[in-house]
């Protein structure tokens, strides 16, 4: 198989145009810089698609057999003999889907904000930064080695902390900004303990090679970490528990989701791209990359699932009583990925019990249109209406038909219902707990339902209800606007008929999913009782919701604050690490240790005024001193020695 | 005169020594502290004939030595003297406690 | 002898100008520029000649010796004094009694000779006298002012009462081991208590001189009231002379008795360096600090006499040279400043270099060369010094020094504080620096500069010690 | 290439400053030396790589030797190995932003720029030595100008810390001369000649005992340089209190001559007391990472913050030669390249705002993004090095620390360096918060509207160091081809 | 006990007491009286060595110059009727301590050495001395004499300069 270098210009265009918008985008090339963003992603996502046409379609192995192609590899930076960060272009089922995912949800919400931000005033710099992080996200999924993914994943959180801070002279956006970078980077240092571990431990830093020295018969490096163990836990599951804490805090799973909602203090077609389609997902794919060597510990895999179940059960429950509409889809994203983690969580290696595994970056691929869609058609709305919040909406269909069609189209996907997009990926994740998990099942299934319920209550609020009071008619926004929502409304329904299982299994062997319709009965049903719900209670404007939320009381209000997590959040910060670690630690230093030093240099002075009365000015007194010298030194050497 | 030990006269020479130190180190009036330290000197010079003559009579070191310590011990007392009298001169004192402006 | 008889003449040459001096009818204060010019080339012509036709041997029995390492020394005292009298310029111009000045200062300068040359006690003693008396003359030279009999008379009274001590160690050692001879001496002691005693006087002795801890109470009292050219003399010359003799004295005559002579160095070493230090902390006059300084500075040449033998010597002569350009170079400034404005507290020198940029910075690298910061030549000596004293393994003694070095570096950086930081109310205005003071400044720069830096002349003072 | 040019320009460059008039000249002149001096160390780069190409495998290339003080065998040795290569390019690009940076000191300019470059020429020197001698005199020439540096250009309560600089400095030298002569005294135990020489002594074995007793006294002395846990107060107060120039410099170079020494001393000719000691140098390196980034959290003043973020930060040099593995030790040394490009870069954008706000109190600034884009962007680049983001040196540095110290299996070892790890998101705790107040936010002041951004004296200065950050930070290989083979000496044997 | 030995401890006695008298006494010019005394019984016990050219020396340069001086200097002076005043309790303690102990130290050790005298005649003849004083060679002492003829010069300069009254003073 031949791969040029082409494939490298995925990522090095969007490099080359962050590099160009960020040094001269703002003196040079001014409005024209949203032009060059595009222009940049098109490029980008066509060689994309080029790459994946060539990988699964032109160059198709014998046998059938997608075995993972790494066209490109050069050493980084040599650690010691084995240990190496190599930087590379790794291509796997996976890894091209994500290419292709990537560039086109960058591609379209690049196309979006052409006419979004226009006339904001870093015009250019907002468009360095979606390019610098497309770069990043591209990296990340093609990365060959551990620490290469980890330096993208950095990336990633650093562009996710500009995107966010872009509106950096309003303090929520940069204290949300803040907050995301350090959780995720909290998050990342379980990641970076976890690759200490998995490379030291195994001798190498690149996947493959972790992989099979870890997953294949009798190696020593995998022996080696199972043996060890610390607090009774072996070093192999430390490691990969770490790992996974990285993942779950970049995919903002349970209790390191905290940062996802304020993230959505960016500008929304951020959201949709950074916060709803890629680099939220780079938990799961992180976990689908060293899949083979999660599957070898069913204790991590436990932990995956139940990490995944409790988000999308908590954040659905959550976007249920939330207001900002951002808000709302920022929890319905926590909860999709927690389907798509506690999916990868419940799947085997193995050809036949892989459909966790399938349906989980299924939809993986399926979300990113939709969410990016529900993303995009919301900024459109808050485009439309300068406001985030639910009860500022209303009635909205008459005056933007077209997002309120993709708006529906998305809702629809996401609630599972056939035949749209969501449908048959979340199918596939209830399969796979069904065969594997009952619990998990239901908690899956019930999940649906209130999904679907909260969609729908958004969906209603915005463009049902009452009318909302629009203070200027500007229509639905440029072309640049709306072509992205229609695109993507066409793959939020025809995406879902794509062969996924065909081409994207843990082993690249091909399969074939099973569509049982027997099975798909009780998911529907659940999602169209929670449309129907959302339907009583939103469709015309009514009291009926406060109602029943005052009825809950207590625990609606806790709903609504989100279970108190960010308080506990602050209070850990603020309370602990700043008052009794920071503080007493600023004061030690300046009292104790400088202290110390300063002590010294006054106990000198002090001893020198002490003794001052030596030199008294008075001869006789010096004469006896002398004499005492002398009398004291010759005792001393008669009889003292 | 052999009945005399050494020792004695430089029992005597030391005495003479400390008594000369303690009028150093407790007169007020330099003066009377130039006193002292003559007296401090004229032991060494005993120490000196003594040594010369009981002990080393082939060379005359210790005669000589003494000469020496004689005519110093002038020159020295002049110059004290006549610092002594310039401050005087000045102040209108020779008493040692008013001349420690200079101290700490 | 050569460098004595030059000397002498020198002396007398001055003596018939004093005598062939017109009386001064006038009665205004009269301007001694021409003499100065003529002492000043008398006494360069004098340093130039210590460099040529040097004998060597003995003469007067063993009153009297010479050697190339003597010459050195002679020469480097002789250079010292030359910086001195150019310093002096200035302050002596006006002053009445200039032609007795020169009189009483080149009579220590030949008392301190006859010191370093002889290997006799008596010699000694008459050399060490001939360079004491004189210079409570010479303390005194501030006429008018009040401090300088004070000092004058503490320094008499003191030297005599030291040299009273000293001579009664001397005669117990005399009658010991019956001879004067430090040749001799080596091989009549037995280490009974009477000699211990009369080492630790000797010791006194020379501490008196070279203000060890606790025979230097003195000092800053003398520094501080003594005319600023008489005090650089007395910390310079006057010590290093000292240090010449001390060399010998405790290597050669008291060999027998090595074991204790490094005891008494360690303590005396130990006490210096930490009593000067801690009195220099809180000292408000520049004098009298660089008294104290000069007291530590003494602490850490004793840490280097007390290491073998070769090091011992070269470090301390070496560290003599640069202390020599070092110590006079920060006290040709103050001198300067003292004898134009009067004023002499640090305090006064606040924005000194706002005025006077040149003069600051020489008085800054004298006091980072007395400090040991390179690239200064202070930095070599110290070095060198400490490093001897290592040669023993007596390492507390090298730690007790380095923390000392951290002391010392607080009170000149505080003056350097005061130079260069501090905005000064009334600061000393820009002075005009005549020739000579210029000349010995610069001497002073160029010493520091390339003492350290151009290593041959430590293996120079090597070579004369391990030649010898 | 004769190594002694390295000296010799900031020789010149420094006097020909003192021979100037006026501000004109005396800039010409700065700017020229260090520049010739920029373009002389990328030249040695450059004949270095060459000579390495060619096989020459020695220890050190370039060698000089001149028997200083013959009669104790001291040497003027020079001679380069990769790492020094290293820190003179640090050196050669922080002295050049430097002089850059206080373009417009205009009070007494002539002093400043020759104190400048006569600090420079100490570090210089430090770095080629060869000789324990000339090593020694090298750092002692760099402790007196920044006491000047700071008193008298300084700001805030400046005599005070630059006194407080210079007597803590002064004692780190003085530990370091005790440890030196120690080993000098007890070297040449089979040659009978006692020697200063750093290859002659290696090559030989010290004494065990002597290891034991003089290694704490040189790695402590060093360490006082590169603010060692308990010894770094003069960190803060020093650095907030100097001029920006000076500042970078201290953060910059002069806190790595304390990390070299160690290395290049301690470490190189007492290996079995650096092994037997390491536990405790460990122990003080993650108090000083950890402690060092909880205190930062908690300063107000920018200065005072990067200044605590040094000692964090230098906490992972001395990790890292704690740890002594190669790849630990070869991280120390790429830390020092990186924090070294990184802290001068933060203290010149610190300074660029300060000339504008004239304060550094993070309460009292705010947005300064709106006004001041580029020094803005100068800082959040400076502040994303410092937390270790990919593309910028600091993530190279700290991860070949991090995977160095997680080479060895005891839990000690294990425990420390996930506390160092754990220091990263302390780290950008305190980045983000002084980056999110005063750069971002709602702009506090509006007397900070008609503020002039960047100059172009200050803008090169900016875009020379972030240039090394970034080839740093991009390209790291290079950077570790150079200082492996060194580095890999040092605890190889 | 013989003559000779009697005649020392008069001397002696003599000796101390003057000496212990002048350094005690709070009349000045007694005490320069009493210190004319002891420097009398110092000569006196150089005639009881048999060195009589010290002590004709002694009498001459002490009693004739010395002590002179110091009278004249006490007339100049004005003090001589006058009680001087007393020191310090707490200095004259530590005097008297340092004395003491000094002395006690001084004589133990002595005795300790037990210095046994040689029996051997000196000769102390005026003309041996002459002649060694101006003999250049081995045990001479020419140039011990020179530089104390120096020493005077320097001296006698020192003293003029400085005792001379100034015009300034005399106005």
């Amino acid at each position: 198989m031949q791969y040029h270098s082409y494939i490298a210009l995925i990522l090095l265009i969007p490099l080359a145009s962050f590099l160009l918008l960020g040094l001269f985008g703002r003196k040079r090339i001014g409005v024209a810089s949203g032009i060059v963003g595009v222009l940049a992603l098109t490029a980008s996502a066509g060689l994309s698609l080029y790459t994946a046409w060539q990988y699964f379609f032109v160059q198709v192995p014998e046998g059938g057999i997608y075995r993972a192609v790494i066209p490109l590899k050069y050493t980084w930076l040599t650690f010691s003999q084995n240990l190496s960060i190599d930087m590379g272009i790794l291509l796997d089922p996976v890894s091209v889907m994500m290419l292709v995912v990537v560039t086109f949800v960058s591609l379209m919400v690049h196309l979006f904000s052409l006419g979004y931000m226009k006339g904001e005033e870093r015009y250019s710099t907002y468009f360095a930064f979606l390019s610098l992080f497309t770069f990043s996200m591209l990296g990340l999924v093609v990365s060959t080695n551990i620490f290469q993914i980890y330096m993208f994943w950095e990336l990633v959180g650093v562009s996710s902390y500009l995107l966010i801070g872009y509106y950096f002279d309003k303090p929520s956006a940069v204290a949300a900004s803040k907050k995301a970078f350090i959780v995720t980077r909290f998050a990342d240092l379980g990641f970076l303990i976890g690759i200490l571990m998995l490379g030291i431990g195994t001798g190498s830093l690149d996947f493959g090679t972790i992989i099979s020295r870890l997953t294949g018969p009798g190696m020593p490096e995998s022996a080696g970490m199972i043996t060890t163990s610390f607090l009774g836990i072996s070093m192999l599951s430390w490691a990969l528990t770490l790992v996974f804490i990285g993942g779950a805090g970049k995919s903002a799973m349970f209790p390191l989701h905290i940062w996802l909602p304020d993230a959505m203090e960016g500008p929304t077609p951020v959201s949709a791209l950074i916060h709803a389609a890629t680099m939220v997902v780079a938990g799961v794919y992180l976990v689908a990359r060293l899949f083979p060597v999660f599957s070898t510990d069913p204790a991590v895999m436990q932990l995956i699932t139940w990490t995944g179940v409790v988000s999308a059960v908590f954040a659905a429950v959550i976007a249920c009583t939330q207001t900002d509409i951002k808000r709302v889809l920022a929890y319905s994203t926590m909860s999709q990925i927690g389907y798509m983690l506690f999916a990868l969580g419940v799947s085997g290696i193995t050809t036949e019990n892989s459909t966790g595994y399938i349906g989980s970056l299924f939809h993986l691929f399926t979300h990113a249109f939709f969410k990016s869609l529900l993303f995009l058609c919301a900024g459109a709305v808050i485009h439309m209406v300068h406001s985030n919040e639910m009860r500022d909406m209303g009635g909205l269909r008459k005056h933007m038909p077209i997002t309120h069609l993709a708006f529906l189209i998305a809702c629809l996907a996401i609630s599972g219902i056939p035949p749209f997009a969501g449908f048959f990926s979340k199918e596939e994740i209830l399969l796979a707990a069904w065969n594997s998990s009952k619990p998990v099942y239901y908690l899956a299934l019930a999940t649906s339902g209130v999904t679907a319920f909260y969609m729908f209550r958004l969906y209603f609020s915005i463009f049902h209800n009452k009318e909302a009071h629009l203070h200027d008619h500007h229509g639905e926004g440029t072309l640049s606007m709306k072509l992205p929502l229609v695109l993507l409304g066409i793959l939020s329904v025809i995406g879902g008929l794509f062969p996924f299982a065909s081409y994207i299994t843990p082993t690249g062997i091909p399969s074939h999913s099973e569509m049982h319709l027997s099975f798909s009965i009780a998911p529907v049903l659940f999602g169209i009782t929670g449309i129907v719900t959302a339907y009583i209670l939103y469709f015309r404007a009514s009291d009926k919701s406060d109602q029943i939320s005052a009825s809950f009381g207590i625990l609606y209000r806790s709903e609504y604050r989100k279970f108190y997590i960010d308080e506990v959040y602050l209070f850990v910060t603020k309370k602990i690490l700043f008052k009794k670690i920071g503080k007493p630690a600023a004061w030690t230093d300046k009292h104790i240790v400088d202290g110390a030093v300063n002590t010294s240099g006054n106990m000198t002075l002090l001893v020198s005024e002490l003794i001052r009365g030596f030199q008294s000015g008075k001869v006789q007194s010096y004469a006896i001193y002398f004499i005492a010298g002398i009398i004291t030194l010759t005792v001393y050497l008669l009889y003292f020695w | 005169m052999n009945e005399i030990p050494l020792t004695h006269i430089l029992f005597l020479s030391t005495a003479l020594f400390f008594i000369g130190m303690y009028g150093l180190f407790t007169r007020r009036n330099m003066i009377t502290m130039l006193m002292a330290i003559e007296l401090l000197l004229n032991s060494v010079n005993i120490n000196f004939v003594a040594f010369n003559k009981y002990l080393y009579p082939d060379k005359m070191d210790g005669i000589f030595f003494t000469i020496f310590i004689i005519t110093i011990a002038a020159a020295e007392a002049a110059v004290a003297i006549a610092i002594i009298i310039h401050l005087y001169r000045n102040h209108k004192s020779i008493d040692i406690e008013d001349a420690s402006n200079l101290k700490f | 002898m050569k460098s004595e008889l030059l000397l002498l003449a020198v002396l007398f040459i001055i003596l018939f100008m004093k005598i062939l001096e017109k009386p001064d009818v006038s009665g205004t204060t009269t301007d001694h520029s021409g003499f100065l010019n003529v002492v000043n080339c008398l006494l360069l012509l004098n340093f130039i000649a210590g460099w040529f036709m040097n004998g060597e041997g003995r003469l007067f029995g063993d009153m009297f010796h010479s050697s190339p390492l003597l010459h050195f020394e002679k020469n480097v005292l002789n250079l010292g004094t030359l910086i001195i009298s150019l310093q002096a310029t200035e302050w002596l111009r006006h002053h009445k009694h200039v032609y007795e000045f020169y009189m009483l200062l080149l009579s220590t300068l030949l008392g301190m000779f006859f010191m370093i040359s002889t290997d006799n006690l008596m010699m000694f003693y008459l050399g060490l006298e001939l360079s004491t008396i004189p210079l409570a003359a010479l303390a005194n030279f501030d006429l008018d002012k009040k401090r300088s009999s004070e000092a004058a008379m503490k320094m008499i009274m003191l030297s005599a009462f030291s040299s009273g001590v000293l001579l009664f160690g001397i005669s117990m050692l005399y009658g010991t081991t019956g001879t004067m001879s430090l040749y001799e001496l080596p091989f009549l002691l037995d280490g009974s208590g009477l000699q211990l005693f009369a080492l630790v006087t000797i010791f006194a002795g020379f501490g008196f001189k070279i203000s060890a801890v606790p025979f230097h109470l003195w000092t800053a009292d003398v520094y501080e009231g003594a005319p600023a050219s008489v005090t650089a003399y007395l910390s310079v010359i006057s010590k290093g002379a000292i240090l010449f003799v001390m060399l010998p004295v405790i290597y050669n005559a008291f060999q027998p008795l090595h074991a204790y002579s490094y005891r008494i160095l360690v303590l005396l070493a130990i006490a210096t360096m930490v009593v000067g230090n801690l009195f220099a902390l809180r000292q408000t006059n520049l004098k009298r600090l660089l008294a104290f300084s000069s007291i530590a500075q003494i602490g850490f040449i004793l840490v280097g006499m007390s290491g073998q033998s070769v090091e011992g010597s070269v470090s301390v002569i070496y560290f003599v040279l640069i202390y020599l350009f070092s110590n006079l170079g920060a006290f040709g400034v103050i001198t300067l400043v003292s004898a134009l404005t009067g004023k002499e507290s640090i305090a006064d020198y606040k924005g000194f270099h706002s005025t006077n940029p040149g003069l600051s910075w020489v008085l800054a690298i004298a006091l980072f060369s007395l400090a040991g910061i390179p690239p200064v030549a202070g930095f070599f000596g110290k070095f060198f010094l400490l490093f001897s004293g290592a040669g023993q393994s007596n390492y507390t003694l090298v730690i007790i020094a380095a923390l000392n070095m951290i002391v010392s570096l607080y009170y000149y950086l505080k003056v350097i504080k005061a130079l260069f930081m501090d905005k000064g109310d009334a600061p000393i205005p820009p002075l005009q620096v005549s020739l000579f003071p210029k000349a010995a400044l610069t001497l002073c720069i160029i010493g520091m500069l390339t003492a350290g830096l151009y290593g041959d002349v430590y293996g120079y003072i090597y070579n004369l010690i391990a030649l010898r | 290439m004769n190594l002694n040019l390295l000296l010799l320009i900031p020789l010149v460059s420094s006097v020909g400053v003192l021979c100037t008039n006026g501000l004109k000249q005396v800039r010409a002149i700065a700017l020229t030396g260090a520049a010739v001096q920029l373009a002389l160390s990328l030249f040695l780069l450059y004949c270095f790589n060459a000579a390495r190409m060619e096989g020459n495998s020695d220890l050190m290339l370039f060698v000089a030797d001149y028997n200083w003080f013959p009669s104790l065998n001291i040497h003027y040795q020079i001679g380069v190995d990769g790492i020094s290569v290293a820190m003179i390019l640090l050196t050669a690009f922080v002295v050049l932003a430097g002089v850059l940076v206080s373009w417009r000191e205009d009070r007494m300019s002539k002093e400043f720029f020759f104190l400048l470059l006569f600090l420079s020429l100490g570090a210089y020197g430090f770095f080629i030595s060869m000789d324990l001698f000339t090593l020694f005199f090298f750092l002692e020439v760099a402790v007196i100008p920044k006491f000047l540096l700071i008193g008298i250009w300084g700001s805030g309560k400046k005599e005070y810390s630059a006194m407080k600089l210079a007597l803590m400095l002064m004692g780190g030298s003085a530990l370091v001369f005790v440890g030196l002569t120690g080993i000098y005294m007890n070297s040449g135990s089979a040659t009978g000649m006692h020697t200063f020489s750093i290859a002659e002594i290696a090559a030989q074995h010290l004494p065990d005992y002597v290891q034991q007793f003089f290694f704490p006294f040189a790695f402590a002395g060093f360490g006082i340089f590169t603010a060692l846990f308990p010894f770094h107060t003069w960190v803060p107060d020093g650095h907030s209190s100097a001029p920006t120039a000076a500042s970078m410099f201290l953060a910059g170079i002069s806190m790595k001559l304390g990390g070299y020494g160690c290395l290049r001393v301690a470490v190189t000719l007492m290996p079995d007391a650096a092994a037997h000691y390491s536990s405790i140098i460990i122990v003080l390196a993650t108090i000083a990472i950890i402690y060092g980034a909880f205190a930062t959290m908690m300063q107000t003043d920018l200065k005072y913050i990067n200044a605590y973020s040094s000692i964090s930060h230098c906490g992972f040099v001395l990790l890292g030669i704690g740890m002594l593995t190669q790849t630990a030790v070869k991280g120390a040394v790429l830390q020092m390249v990186s924090h070294g490009l990184m802290t001068a870069l933060f203290f010149a954008a610190i300074g660029m705002i300060y000339t504008r706000t004239h304060t550094r109190e993070v309460k009292l600034l705010g947005g300064l993004l709106k006004v001041i884009p580029f020094i803005a962007s100068v800082f959040v680049i400076a502040g994303l090095c410092s937390l270790g983001l990919p593309g910028f040196s600091g993530f190279v540095a700290e991860m070949t620390v991090f995977i160095g110290s997680w080479e060895h299996a005891d839990a000690f070892y294990r425990i420390a360096t996930i506390l160092a790890c754990a220091s990263i998101v302390v780290t950008a705790v305190y980045i983000l918060r002084a980056v999110g107040k005063v750069i971002m936010g709602p702009l506090t002041d509006t007397q900070h509207l008609p503020f002039g951004d960047a100059t172009w004296n200050e803008k090169a200065a900016a875009v020379l160091l972030v240039a090394g950050i970034v080839a740093m930070g991009v390209a790291p290989f290079w950077l570790n081809d150079l200082v492996a083979p060194g580095a890999a000496l040092i605890v190889g044997k | 006990m013989s003559i000779s030995a009697i005649v020392f401890y008069l001397l002696s006695a003599l000796i101390l007491g003057a000496g212990l008298l002048a350094v005690t006494t709070r009349k000045i010019f007694r005490s320069a009286i009493y210190l004319l005394g002891s420097l009398v019984g110092i000569a006196g016990l150089y005639f009881w060595m048999e060195v009589e050219f010290i002590a004709a020396v002694q009498i001459v340069v002490y009693v004739g110059g010395i002590v002179v001086l110091i009278i004249f200097s006490i007339f100049l002076t004005q003090q001589s009727g006058r009680k001087m005043q007393r020191t310090s309790t707490g200095r004259t303690v530590a005097a008297l301590l340092a004395s003491v102990f000094g002395f006690l130290l001084a004589c133990s050790l002595i005795h300790q050495y037990g210095f046994s005298s040689c029996d051997k005649p000196f000769d102390t003849n005026v003309q041996r001395i002459g002649t060694l004083m101006l003999n250049t060679g081995d045990g001479g002492f020419a140039l011990p004499f020179e530089v104390v003829s120096i020493l005077l010069l320097a001296a006698m300069i020192g003293c003029i300069v400085i005792a001379l009254k100034t015009d300034t003073e005399e106005k």
